[in-house]
């Protein structure tokens, strides 16, 4: 192999309370990619963003070209050809998707005055084309989905030809097509001797698409592994520190069991036509389809977050009204959103509050107190159950890595312990053992007769958990699959069937 | 094992995490501690008992104003209208007991509930109507000061023939010597502003306050009628506005129509000063009210030293920049 | 048949001394059977919101105007444009830089301060330290009144010693506390001058609150019920008025009269009195009192 | 194939998009509209040329003041300072013209310099020291009001010997017939809006105000130095408040010193009104330009209707309200 581009060297960095990262080592190749992995807060994100200028070390080396250099800040890191997108989004939502891209690099018309929009929209145009993405570049990023947002980050990433290209979790929002096309310029880029560094949690893709694995844990370099010489369980165990057990598929349910919410005919606007489907207790349901399927706007309507236009929802058995979240969760229905930052918890609060957040009415006492007792063991026992790495009840989430900030989330809902409770794609950005813990839980919760509704674009994470599979596309029901029945192939068959070719169906089977 | 390690660290980083919280609450009232010094220093007529209380009593309607006006900003919100509202809680106190010929208890009550009034309507306009609170408030400082002048016939209402209403400003329940007393105004003052931190950090009402101002949508989504929370919250700065409006109008025996303009930027700045985000999320009444007495020993010290007034303004300006920085860095560590 | 209509732009509207004197020109507008409306802006800093006030008021074509100028040289051109439009111009409170009004109905402030300052003088038997609280640094009543007290004390009284002029806004609570912190810089202090309503309020109530009633002699201005009030309590020792409802009535009387060719004096000085326990329910000084 | 029909949809898409772009842009002059035709059937004084010019002129100077805070309040910030910030510059400007004796347009050049080094020096406040912008410029604002009247001594300097200088604001360009003059301060406010509307919406300067506030750590991250922008905006800013300045020194003849506080709030309201938001991220001059307007309006017309002041004051308040709140119906939809 050629001289390493970046070698990082007895690296240390730490926060208030969080030793972040130890004498971390690392180092990458031209023309290779080498996965890091590790489970929430190992200190991935950390590494990422000392090397690209966002945080400064506290200590150790770190060196390009066998050169040391500093990275004061992300223009430093730039001009370095070091390119990053992060594990959170970082996009100005009132720019549009090109803007967005050229933001620092706008092209300028004839007079070197004014911005030439055009140009922007073009190039921006041609950097979507290339990687086969349907936005138009014109639309505000507010008004994409966060899919699509993701897909706006990593073109904006790739439009700085870097030298080192970084990417925490970017699949982590994409389907599995997406993220196909993502490897495919991964795989061209890397022919191209560009250097990258990737992050994932989704085990499937590490053998796929990385050359070398680096594997961290609390913070500490484990070791690196070169592909072809180990294998997933290998990696796994360096990362936990532990083998994991895989649960097993789940089977069908008993028919005979009560059903929990039925939802009648449901409509709102474009995005969701006659909806209808039941869900029985003890159940886990699940909710396949594409991105933009409508898989989130069918729970959010049924959740009260966005109005509808017509529908009926019954509760075991009653008809209940439900006009906002607060009718929802009176009436034993939970929601955990797919885009936690902005909607499942509150950044500059504490792990305590978060956690309590929906059942702040049972934690209140005489005269409106708040029982700061119950509400600290409440949340102790779910930081514990949910192995939730925080340094204390008291801190922040915005210092908690993305995976358990996610898990906060879902200790929310335990605590309101609701009969009903959807989660939106409860698994993003979480580790593989936390993964099986989540699986686990889910499972605990059916067992305990709960009603599960597992929205999910990972196809074996449905398979695996659902008692039943509901297929959606273009915001219809185009199936519903027992655990028994259903396969990858049903479920993506499924999952495209777009209305446009039903009715092209329809049309030629009337034709014969 | 792995558990019983991370319990074990965050014992010790919370003891590490207390102590230091503590130290940054001493710290808080450095800028404060630095002015009484310096004008102590400067003037010996500063540090007298009598001054001392001069200071608290003009502390105190700014004081309470700010107590409430946090409670908004807290959730991200502003609310303009306090001043002109204060005033027209003063003037309805006014008209039920001087015209109407109401027990004092009674006007008391009215001025409070003119607040809650004035104050839900706001917050029905910001939670229902979604108007933002800038305007919102805008109009409602507008609507309440014409009101007033209106009601009052532009002419301030005094309470000449109701001696105990003056009482409840400027009695005193705590008398140390003829010299050192600390009027009722101080006190009512100091209530509003325990009660309120209570309300504050230990209820629900302040467990939302604080969360609707980090994150309103995430708490929508965990099914709390925050639009019931946020027009309490504004009723409430409202019904804390008609202390306000009780105090002044008792201290100067009259309701006077045309005053309460400004008196809102002078409370918003006393909450920001204090250490409380334009931006909703986080804030404490123990900053708000060192704020509220940065502004009032700064005003009083300069006075004392008699500073041509021009020079008074373009000092204090320096200062309260000065002290927030001060705060600033205090906070990055 | 419609009635003559004449507006009075004046240099406030919410303070006690503005109503009264709006009241003053609502009774004349009775008495002669005429129009008026009386609009002032909010503050007496407020140059340019007075000129469009002027200007809206030009638009409504009145019959004649009544005006109290803030600054009298940056309302000059619309003032040439009602001269122009035949729109006789009344000049009231204070003058206006101009030959253009036909007469100005005024209190003299600087003499009435001056007076003040005589008196001041006599009750602190013409020695000791006074300070000063006025409403504002820069409009004109506020500087007449500061500047002819000032003035008349250094010119007549050098061992009376004006150790500090500060300035309240005109706002009850804010000139208390002020007050109170100059007393407390100046223990010594003799006298003390409020020179408006507000200031005057703030001065006595300083006074009270720092217990110095008796100690501290307090000369007001205006009037208003709880000045009055004071007055008779002893709580403050005097106050100039001006006669406020008699300024709004000359000016809308003259006004009148301008349209019917009728003559009167360049000036009208509608005079000033210094009242104090003694002569406060003198009906004289009773009728130019407002409550 | 499925490419092609998405593409389509599109195009159909941004038709739709663009046209009721288009009417959305004509409805929001509607409350504008609505207020002009019935104050124009209330008062056949109202729909004048002379009043309509009295209205622009009355307008120019908040206008101004708008469309430069408009800028500041898109990053996410605030300016309290505007008001004050402007009598400063002309009160600047005075001193170099009268008492100097240099020539007008050195006069001009002073005036708009004071503004961009108080803008700037806000605007390192809060870039660079990290004080809300609340604070930074309260403390520019009680600054800049001490300042005018220290150097001023609180006495209004006039420019009577200088004719010309009058005539920047109150001359005019085009002077259709006698009664129908534009005065030039009119014609400077609207090159001001129109100059303004192309920084904002065609340079790379227009573009980083809007990302700032949209997304300030995203613009950081993405390589740009945000704090040199953000200095960048209030010292912009601070030239258009100094165009201000000369505006209402040249139209009053003087440096008034002691006026300009409260005018900040003015302009604001009118930012707000046009449908800035206050967290930043969006606004346009348009919309300010119209915010400004339906103050003016309002003012305009409810004086000549004679309502009493104190219920002018009140419905003034209700209207603004109402306004706003049919500016978000529209938007809503
Ligand atoms: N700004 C910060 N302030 C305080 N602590 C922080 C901060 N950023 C990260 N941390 C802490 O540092 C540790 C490492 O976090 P990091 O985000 O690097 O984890 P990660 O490996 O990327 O995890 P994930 O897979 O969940 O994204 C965590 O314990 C986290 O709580
Ligand atoms: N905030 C938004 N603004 C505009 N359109 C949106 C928004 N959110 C969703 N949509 C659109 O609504 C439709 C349904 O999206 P939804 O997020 O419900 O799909 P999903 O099946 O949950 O997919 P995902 O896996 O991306 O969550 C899509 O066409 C999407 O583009
Ligand atoms: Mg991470
Ligand atoms: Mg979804």
């Amino acid at each position: 192999m050629a001289e390493p581009l970046i070698v990082v060297k007895n690296l240390n960095k730490s926060f208030p309370g969080v030793h972040a990262l130890k004498d971390i080592r690392f180092d990458l190749y031209p023309g290779e990619v080498h996965t890091l992995v590790g489970e929430n807060g190992a200190g991935k994100s950390t590494l990422m963003k000392v090397i690209s200028g966002v945080y400064q070390k506290d200590s150790g080396e770190i060196l390009l070209d066998g050169k040391p250099v500093a990275i004061p800040n992300p223009k430093a890191a730039q001009k370095l050809g070091i390119s990053i997108i992060h594990q959170e989004l970082n996009l100005m939502n009132h720019l549009t998707a090109a803007q967005n891209i050229f933001i620092g690099r706008e092209p300028k018309d004839r007079t070197g005055i004014f911005l030439d929009e055009r140009t922007i929209n073009k190039k921006a145009q041609e950097l979507f084309g290339l990687l086969k993405i349907d936005i138009d570049p014109r639309v505000k990023i507010g008004e994409l989905t966060i899919a699509k947002q993701q897909m706006v980050e990593i073109v904006k990433a790739l439009s700085y030809d870097a030298r080192v290209l970084i990417m925490d979790e970017p699949t982590s929002p994409l389907n599995d097509a997406e993220i196909e096309e993502l490897f495919g310029i991964i795989r061209d880029l890397r022919s191209k001797g560009v250097a990258i560094i990737y992050i994932s949690h989704r085990m499937d893709e590490l053998f796929r698409i990385s050359d070398r694995i680096t594997v961290m844990r609390d913070g500490q370099y484990v070791d690196t592994l070169k592909v072809g010489e180990t294998n997933l369980d290998h990696v796994i165990s360096l990362m936990v520190g532990r083998s994991i057990e895989v649960t097993a598929p789940q089977v069908d349910l008993g028919a005979n069991r009560p059903v929990m919410l039925e939802v009648r005919g449901l409509n709102r606007g474009k995005a969701l036509k006659d909806i209808s489907f039941t869900a029985k207790k003890g159940e886990i349901l699940g909710f396949a389809g594409l991105m933009g399927a409508g898989r989130t706007e069918a729970a959010r309507a049924i959740f009260g977050a966005d109005p509808i236009d017509s529908g009926e929802i019954f509760v075991n058995g009653a008809k209940v009204s439900i006009r906002h979240p607060c009718d929802a969760v009176r009436h034993g229905i939970g929601y955990l959103s797919e885009d936690r930052k902005r909607f499942g918890i509150a950044v500059g609060m504490d792990v305590e509050t978060n956690s309590a957040m929906a059942s702040m009415g049972r934690f209140t006492g005489f005269a409106g107190f708040v029982k700061r007792k119950d509400i600290r063991k409440a949340a102790e026992d779910h930081v514990a159950k949910l192995s939730i790495k925080t340094p204390s009840l008291q801190q922040k989430l915005k210092f908690l890595s993305g995976g358990n900030q996610q898990k906060v989330v879902i200790a929310k809902w335990l605590i309101r312990n609701c009969d009903i409770l959807f989660f939106d794609e409860p698994t993003r950005g979480i580790d593989i053992g936390a993964k099986q813990e989540i699986y686990s839980l889910l499972n605990e919760l059916a067992d305990a007769g709960k009603t599960i509704i597992m929205i999910s674009s990972e196809l074996p994470e449905i398979l695996r958990l659902s008692h039943r599979i509901i297929v959606m596309c273009e915001g219809r029901i185009t199936g519903e699959l027992s655990a028994s029945e259903a396969t990858q192939e049903r479920i993506m068959k499924l999952a495209t069937q777009r209305e446009t070719m039903v009715k092209a169906a329809a049309k030629q089977t009337v034709k014969e | 094992m792995a558990t019983a390690a991370t319990v074990k660290t965050e014992g010790a980083q919370k003891d590490a995490f207390t102590s230091s919280q503590a130290k940054q609450k001493i710290l808080a009232f450095s800028s404060l501690v630095i002015l009484i010094v310096g004008f102590s220093l400067a003037s010996p007529n500063f540090f007298q008992p009598a001054n001392l209380i001069a200071i608290m009593l003009a502390t105190a309607v700014n004081g309470v104003l700010a107590v409430g006006v946090n409670f908004i900003i807290i959730t991200g919100g502003i609310d303009l209208s306090i001043g002109t509202m204060m005033t027209l809680t003063a003037v309805m106190s006014a008209q039920a007991i001087v015209n109407w010929h109401l027990p004092i208890w009674v006007g008391l009550a009215v001025a409070i509930l003119t607040g809650v009034i004035c104050g839900g309507l706001s917050g029905v306009m910001v939670a229902k109507l979604k108007l933002p609170p800038f305007i919102a408030t805008l109009g409602m400082n507008l609507f309440t000061k014409g009101l007033s002048l209106i009601i009052a016939h532009s002419k301030p209402i005094y309470f000449s023939d109701y001696p105990a209403y003056n009482q409840i400003s400027m009695g005193s329940l705590f008398t140390f010597t003829e010299d050192f007393q600390i009027p009722n105004a101080v006190l009512i003052f100091f209530a509003v502003a325990i009660v309120s931190a209570i309300i504050l950090t230990k209820t629900t009402f302040g467990r939302y306050t604080f969360a609707i101002g980090s994150n309103e949508e995430a708490v929508r989504l965990s099914g709390i009628d925050t639009d019931k929370w946020k027009i309490a919250v504004y009723a409430f700065c409202g019904a804390i506005v008609g202390v306000a409006g009780i105090m002044i109008a008792s201290r100067l025996s009259s309701a006077q129509p045309a005053l309460g303009q400004g008196y809102e930027l002078d409370a918003i700045a006393a909450v920001v000063i204090g250490g409380t985000s334009m931006s909703g999320g986080e804030g404490t009444i123990l900053g708000t009210i060192i704020g509220a007495f940065i502004i009032s020993t700064l005003t009083n010290g300069l006075r004392i030293l008699s500073v041509p007034q021009e020079w008074q303004i373009v000092t204090t300006g320096a200062i309260i920049i000065f002290a927030v920085y001060l705060d600033i860095l205090r906070r990055r560590k | 048949q419609q009635q003559l209509y004449i507006p009075l732009i004046s240099k406030g509207f919410q303070h006690q001394f503005w109503q009264a004197v709006k009241q003053g020109a609502e009774q004349a507008a009775k008495d002669y059977k005429v129009t008026i409306t009386f609009e002032g802006p909010e503050s007496e800093t407020m140059v340019d919101k007075q000129i469009d006030m002027l200007s809206a008021a030009l638009a409504k074509k009145p019959a004649a105007l009544g005006f109290a100028a803030l600054d009298s040289k940056a309302a000059l051109p619309l003032l040439q444009k009602a001269k122009a439009a035949n729109i006789p111009v009344i000049a009231f409170d204070s003058g206006v830089d101009s030959d253009i009004p036909l007469t100005t109905c005024a209190t003299d402030n600087v003499a009435a301060a001056a007076y003040a300052a005589d008196m001041m003088a006599k009750l602190i038997n013409n020695e000791g330290e006074v300070a000063v609280i006025v409403h504002d640094q820069t409009s004109r009543t506020g500087i007449d009144r500061r500047d002819g007290f000032v003035n008349r004390i250094k010119a007549k009284y050098p061992k009376i010693k004006v150790v500090d002029v500060q300035y309240g806004a005109g706002d009850h609570l804010k000139s208390t506390d002020l007050a109170k912190a100059i007393i407390q810089a100046h223990p010594n202090l003799k006298g003390f001058f409020g020179a408006n309503e507000g200031s005057a309020i703030g001065v006595m109530n300083g006074v009270k609150e720092m217990k110095k009633i008796g100690k501290i002699v307090v000369i007001g201005y205006d009037s208003g019920a709880q000045q009055i009030a004071a007055i008779k309590a002893g709580e403050m020792n005097g106050a100039i008025t001006q006669n406020p409802v008699g300024i709004g009535y000359k000016t809308v009387e003259c006004a009148v009269k301008a349209l019917k060719g009728e003559k009167f004096p360049k000036v009208v000085d509608t005079g000033f009195y210094y009242y104090d326990k003694t002569n406060i329910d003198d009906p004289k000084i009773k009728a130019v009192l407002y409550q």
